[in-house]
């Protein structure tokens, strides 16, 4: 009883690590963004670079790019960037959007303030849609000690066939 | 060692229903994969399969029974049957650690996955959710009354009140019931439908496998009431009845759990049915 | 089947003086046993019988890996599937058969055999006890080992995954490759034959914990209990636990398969990586639920040929509850490669670690055991000794694999496979022989032959060396493993592997030799026929033991003796 | 019991501290490196001599190298890891050659020993009387503690191993995204134009032709710059691989739907094998990788007969929109701008 006393700490650590914690972008609103902003601005401004990332799953035959491959952007600032995605098959297909950040341990400073059209988007034949995403840096960063070598965080979409998709 | 038996162990002499009920296992199993892949007599080998296992449980227990009644539980025996009860549920409780993982990971880390779910749990697909104080309240209620109304069975029991016995038994099996349609309704009218992501998947399944364990306790009882009027159990020893309360409580936390974490953590924040 | 069934019949024939003794008929006592012997019996014989399926397979996986180049899964050998024509279809086969071979050794060779065969036979005995708490519940834990086989074996027979018949997902069952990679229903039978094995599993561990905690004699507490009895107590805790969990994992696979879960589906927002941690939950107390009974009879064996008690006997059973505890939180260091954050690899680097020591404390006491004994090199004990070397062996580069920074090399190389080969092919089987020589006459009533155990043991020892450790190097080289074919440079210690395979494959046919020998030509066993050293209570009764044994209870003094009336 | 999950959460804690000093050791490392960095490039260049003459005369011109540079490989019989190319590469096997072998052979033989004398003194010749001796605390005392400081010793490398394993990649590192695919492996450099090369496994033939190992060589490498760190980012179209090149000391699962990365870096020019190491169906075992580090300048000229672009170019001008777009623009007009779906 005592070892399991004792096994509760590192457990529950453990919970908090081995699901997934690490990765995870945060969804923030437009109240959480502007403290962050003020709060960055007293900080001083450090710069982080953010790069953005799409890949498409096999059986989704699109064409998923981001309009910029990465950015500068002091922490705590919004800023936004673009995909864009474009259907190249002939019949109209669905897809939907997985994301994660890299490295693991930025995951939880990333937010999205909003992003717009990943969820359930369908695409009619050669269509092609721009897709924007708003996001700053949690300056909370600038005290976590895992995140002092982190120089670039990586924000990764992944588009599916969407599960109901009709094909 | 002459040949008498000194012991109170019960020593079984060989049945043939084991045998029986593993090969209507594999039948049912293997129907399963033929009813997955529509194939050819799925519903045949299914069908064939679970009348094996219906005719496997019935036979074992009945066995049980009457060994119950021609004295073979001994005191021992009745305590290998509670340690056996007790383990079983501690491996239930497992099983639903399971579903609980996939509910936790997919709820507290909406995460490694997904713009599908939007980054939100519930995904930003499911529309809405089940109103937790409505229906599932009213279910949480059901099935909280119903451990109360076995227990009244119980101490009725211990005392000797068979109308007691017998009516708590009729209102707690009533009430099972009750839970069972309010959820077969609630899955009839749920804002969102089966799979497809992962609230529904996690929702479905956890509270599917419940409600199938609430079923099975059901009928546990119903076993229990023909019992009672059969006059099967006396204050003493009466440990089929025992057992299947013990079942209907672990039923009735899991539910508490599901009620917690699944309808109103699970879907806070999200707009309700 | 039969003949050794007959055989067991016959010689227990002149304890046949009362009740007690009265054996049902063939098919009763067979197919309807509620008898705790006949149904470790038949768990051991089931457990063979898997065993020559599960090594026939890694024969031909050893054949097919002798050099570079696909030599067998293309050629016409007349065996189940081999002999496939195209190349997709010979490498579809290979997957296969990696896939059967770990689920048959793992399931149904070893534990069958640990668990339910020796633990069967001889939990009760050890105990004093009459027989099993639930004997038919006992009986059907044994079928459903059974037909969970069956159902791995119908699976070879239907389409799987793209390229042929079976399922190729290796017995790890990782999704999506389980999921959208083979859509066939090989899998669902796969999975399937888990669902009703484990169900097995899990009624026999209730079983075993109700019996050992009931039903030990007056006077056996549990720390007079023999550490056999301890082991299996563990493990069996081990399997309640750990096997819901398998259960609830694989059923989400089922679901995501056919009816559009999305649980493991990145599609529908789910984590492929969520069955890892699942399956490894389950898949780590796994690895010692196959052990633990092993260090159970190691322990009793070295007692009994040392003529000493066990030397530290609460720090053994309770390094063994450790291992089992422990076992339940180092999961993911099956998971390093995958995506882990720093903190969480750290994290359970430290943690496999620990490990170590509750296994060092065993494998020290054993050593101590043996100090100031009289040691005496019966079979058993020769297996023993070995096991406790190769075990070591075996442990130790678990402590390397531990590291998750070194991992990051060895992960899913040979290197991993010398290991886990140690540990159970040099391990768990080296102990499972041990326990066998050790207890057979008491199962059958016939001595074995001494030299041929001897000769056995050597020749297996060296056979099973002469595969896995080439191994090692095979994956400190950076030889992945599952793959049929591989570079040239790989070639030099393959084919030593697998002429160590031909060895280690006579040492089996000496064992059924010597199996033969003794049901047909072999003395007839005393009751304690390894004398002094051997003092639980299994060799208080005749060998065989009577068909219903301790109809009055043996009581048990002070000193955990029991006490002759 | 209690001890020891206390012990690993000490060893936590410990981790902690080990990773700021390997932190620091790093720091110090990188200013030794920069010292060393020129002095390499010109043994590199010695090294590529041959290639390099041909093509000195239209300057960085792009020669594939070929198999006297292959340093990444098994070798026949061979009994250890490849050979080490990297600084985490040689921590590592510094880390397995120097504690962890000698660690565990001392216990093997330790274990061996014991046993051999147990059975050579105690056995029921030389010893007939067997002792009934069954407890000594404090033997078990100390076979319980003497372990638990040798893993504490063990775990102090093994953990600034991980974390050395960690460190993230400056944000001006080359950027190489590996996605695994059933059965061959795709590399795109999205910092270069964003062109992925597919990459297959050349038929046994044509390998031994060109002098290549069967099952190892591949038709295009995954090309990357000598001595800097690149960063590898790992995913899979369909179900999971694992990218894996031991001579680099570098494994990385390629997770569908996921994206993992982890730093690599050759610090000689030349080609490292590696192979697919996680089962993904039939073809499993045909998807090897190969990675060639060639000096900056080969790397360029290789990026420009991709059809890639090359320098500071490829980030300037969409970022910079983007940017602005971000700064003036609220949310809502966004939104409004992007075509309605």
């Amino acid at each position: 009883m005592l070892g399991l006393g004792f096994a509760a700490v590192p457990l529950y650590n453990l919970f908090c690590r081995v699901t997934g914690f690490a990765g995870t972008t945060q969804v923030a609103t437009d109240a959480d963004a502007d403290l962050a902003a003020r709060m960055a601005a007293s900080a001083g401004g450090r710069m982080i670079s953010i790069r953005f990332d799409a890949s498409t799953a096999r059986d989704l035959p699109w064409t998923f790019k981001p309009v910029q491959v990465s950015d500068n952007v002091a922490i705590g600032q919004r800023d936004m960037a673009f995909y864009t995605a474009r259907n190249n098959s002939s019949v109209p297909i669905t897809g939907t959007a997985t994301f994660n950040v890299t490295p693991e341990q930025a995951g939880r400073y990333f937010n999205k303030i909003q992003c717009f059209c990943f969820t359930e988007q369908t695409l009619q034949p050669g269509q092609e849609v721009e897709m924007p995403v708003l996001y700053y840096v949690d300056p909370a960063a600038l005290d976590d000690p895992n995140m002092q070598d982190v120089e670039q965080i990586t924000l990764s979409y992944t588009f599916h066939k969407a599960k109901d998709s009709a094909q | 060692m002459a040949g008498t038996v000194n012991h109170d162990y019960h020593i079984l002499p060989p049945d043939i229903w084991p045998l029986v009920g593993s090969l209507s296992a594999l039948t049912f199993t293997s129907g399963m994969v033929l009813y997955m892949h529509e194939m050819a007599n799925a519903w045949l080998v299914l069908g064939l399969g679970i009348a094996g296992l219906i005719a496997t449980f019935f036979s074992w227990f009945s066995n049980i029974v009457k060994e119950a009644q021609t004295g073979h539980h001994t005191p021992v025996v009745q305590l290998h049957m509670r340690y056996g009860m007790i383990l079983f549920i501690a491996s239930e409780v497992m099983f639903f650690v399971g579903w609980f993982w996939s509910w936790f990971d997919f709820a507290l880390f909406p995460s490694t996955i997904s713009e599908v779910v939007g980054g939100q749990f519930p995904p930003k697909g499911i529309e809405a959710v089940m109103d937790p104080f409505s229906l599932p309240l009213l279910n949480t209620l059901i099935l909280l009354c119903s451990g109360t109304t076995v227990t009244w069975a119980h101490h009725a029991l211990i005392h000797g009140d068979r109308d007691g016995l017998k009516k708590g038994l009729w209102l707690t099996i009533i009430l099972g019931v009750i839970f069972t349609c309010i959820q077969a309704y609630e899955y009839a009218h749920a804002p969102f439908g089966f799979g497809g992501n992962t609230y529904s998947s996690a929702f479905y399944m956890a509270t599917g496998f419940h409600g199938f364990h609430v079923l099975v306790g059901t009928i546990f009882l119903i076993v229990c009431l023909v019992r009672a009027y059969k006059g099967h159990f006396t204050p003493k020893q009466h440990f089929g009845f025992e057992a299947a309360a013990w079942y209907w409580h672990f039923v009735d936390v899991v539910w508490l759990f599901l009620f917690v974490v699944v309808y109103i953590w699970g879907g806070w924040g999200a707009p309700i049915h | 089947m039969a003949t050794t069934a007959e055989g067991f019949d016959a010689h227990t024939e002149d304890h046949g003086h009362h009740d007690a003794d009265h054996k049902p008929g063939f098919f009763a006592r067979w197919f309807m046993s509620t008898n705790h012997k006949d149904i470790g019996t038949l768990y051991l014989i089931f457990s063979i019988v898997a065993g020559i399926i599960g090594g026939a397979i890694s024969g031909i996986m050893r054949a097919e890996l002798a050099e570079p180049g696909i030599q067998i899964l293309n050629s016409s050998i007349p065996f189940v599937g081999v002999g496939a024509e195209s190349m997709d279809a010979a490498l579809h086969h290979w997957n296969v058969l990696i896939t059967a071979h770990g689920l048959i050794m793992v399931f149904f060779m070893v534990m069958p055999a640990m668990i339910g065969g020796f633990g069967n036979w001889f939990v009760p005995l050890m105990i004093g006890a009459p027989d099993m708490a639930f004997p038919r519940m006992n009986n059907i834990s044994f079928w459903l080992t059974v037909v969970g086989f069956i159902s791995l074996l119908f699976s070879m027979f239907v389409p799987g995954g793209p390229g042929g018949n079976g399922a190729g997902v290796g017995w790890t069952v990782y999704a999506p490759l389980s999921t959208s990679g083979s859509v066939g229903p090989a899998v669902d039978f796969a999975i399937f034959s888990l669902h009703l094995a484990g169900a097995g599993s899990i009624l026999g561990a209730t079983n075993f914990i109700t019996t050992i905690f009931n039903m030990r004699a007056p006077g056996m507490t549990l720390h007079k209990m023999p550490l056999f009895v301890w082991s299996v107590l563990v493990t069996a805790f081990l399997l309640l636990l750990a096997l819901p969990v398998l259960a609830a994992a694989i059923t989400m696979l089922i679901t995501d398969r056919n009816f559009g879960t999305t649980f493991y589906d990145a599609a529908g927002g789910g984590d492929p990586v969520l069955y890892q941690h699942l399956f490894w939950f389950f898949g780590h107390p796994e690895v010692y639920i196959m052990i633990l009974p092993g260090f159970g009879m190691i322990s009793q064996i070295v007692s009994t040929f040392s003529k000493k008690p066990v030397f530290g006997y609460l720090g053994m059973a309770y390094a063994m509850v450790a291992i089992g505890v422990v076992g339940f939180i180092v999961w993911a260091h099956h998971m390093y490669t995958t995506g882990l954050d720093v903190n969480t690899k750290m994290y359970f680097t430290a943690a496999t670690m620990v490990i170590a020591v509750p296994t060092g404390v065993k494998i020290f006491s054993w050593i101590a055991t043996m100090w100031g004994g009289s040691m005496e090199f019966k079979s058993p004990m020769v297996w023993a000794l070995g096991f406790i070397f190769l075990f070591t062996v075996g442990g130790v580069t678990g402590v390397v694999l531990a590291n998750g920074g070194v991992d990051d090399n060895l992960h899913d190389t040979y290197y991993v496979v010398a290991h886990f080969h140690y540990v159970l092919s040099l391990g768990a089987v080296t102990a499972m022989f041990a326990g066998f020589y050790y207890w057979f006459p008491k199962m059958s009533g016939k001595m074995h032959s001494e030299f041929l155990a001897h000769l056995h043991f050597w020749v297996f020892f060296v056979g099973v060396n002469v595969i896995f450790f080439p191994m090692h190097f095979l994956g400190l080289q950076g030889m992945p493993r599952r793959y049929p074919d591989y570079t040239a440079a790989y070639a030099y210690w393959n084919e030593i592997a697998t002429l160590g395979y031909k060895i280690m494959a006579v040492s089996i046919v000496i064992f059924f030799i010597n199996i033969i020998y003794a049901l047909v030509a072999g003395k007839k066993a005393a009751p304690n026929y390894w004398g002094e050293g051997a003092t639980t209570l299994e060799w208080t009764l005749s060998s065989p033991p009577p068909f219903h044994q301790f109809e009055t209870l043996p009581v048990i003094d002070e000193k955990g003796q029991p006490v002759t009336a | 019991m209690a001890e020891r999950r206390a012990e690993s959460v000490e060893q936590m804690n410990f981790g902690e501290h080990t990773r700021r000093v390997t932190r620091m050791m790093t720091v110090l490392w990188a200013a030794v490196m920069l010292a060393f960095v020129p002095q390499s490039a010109l043994a590199q260049e010695e090294a590529a001599a041959p290639a390099a003459t041909e093509a000195a005369a239209e300057a960085p011109a792009y020669t594939p190298l070929g198999p006297d540079m292959i340093k990444g490989q098994p070798t026949p019989g061979g009994i250890g890891f490849q050979d080490q190319y990297s600084e985490t590469g040689e921590y590592a096997l510094w880390m397995h050659d120097a504690i962890l072998m000698p660690l565990i052979i001392a216990i093997s033989i330790l274990v061996l020993f014991l046993l051999l004398w147990v059975m050579v003194r105690y056995n029921k010749r030389t010893n007939p009387n067997p002792s009934k001796t069954s407890h000594n605390t404090l033997i078990e005392v100390v076979w319980t503690l003497v372990p638990v400081f040798i893993l504490v010793g063990v775990a102090i490398p093994s953990i600034s191993l991980i974390a050395k394993q960690y460190e993230p990649a400056p944000a001006d590192a080359i950027t190489v995204k590996v996605t695994g695919y059933q059965w061959y492996w795709g590399y795109t450099y999205p910092d270069n134009g964003d062109f992925e090369v597919i990459s297959n496994m050349l038929p046994e033939a044509d390998a031994l032709a060109a002098g290549l190992p069967a099952q190892l060589a591949v038709d295009n490498r995954m090309v990357i710059p000598v001595g800097v760190p690149v960063r590898i980012q790992t995913t899979a179209a369909d179900v999971i691989h694992s990218f894996a090149v031991p001579s680099l000391w570098f494994k990385l699962d390629a997770v569908p739907g996921r994206l993992n990365e982890k730093v690599m870096m050759a610090k000689e020019p030349g080609i490292y094998y590696g192979q697919c190491s996680e089962l993904c169906g039939i073809k499993h075992g045909y998807m090897p990788i190969a990675v060639e580090a060639v000096p900056m300048e080969q790397f360029e000229a290789w990026v420009k007969s991709q059809g890639g672009t090359v320098g500071a170019a490829e980030e300037a001008a969409p970022a910079e929109e983007a940017t602005e777009a971000g700064e003036e623009a609220p949310a809502e007009e966004a939104a409004a701008e992007a075509p309605a779906v």
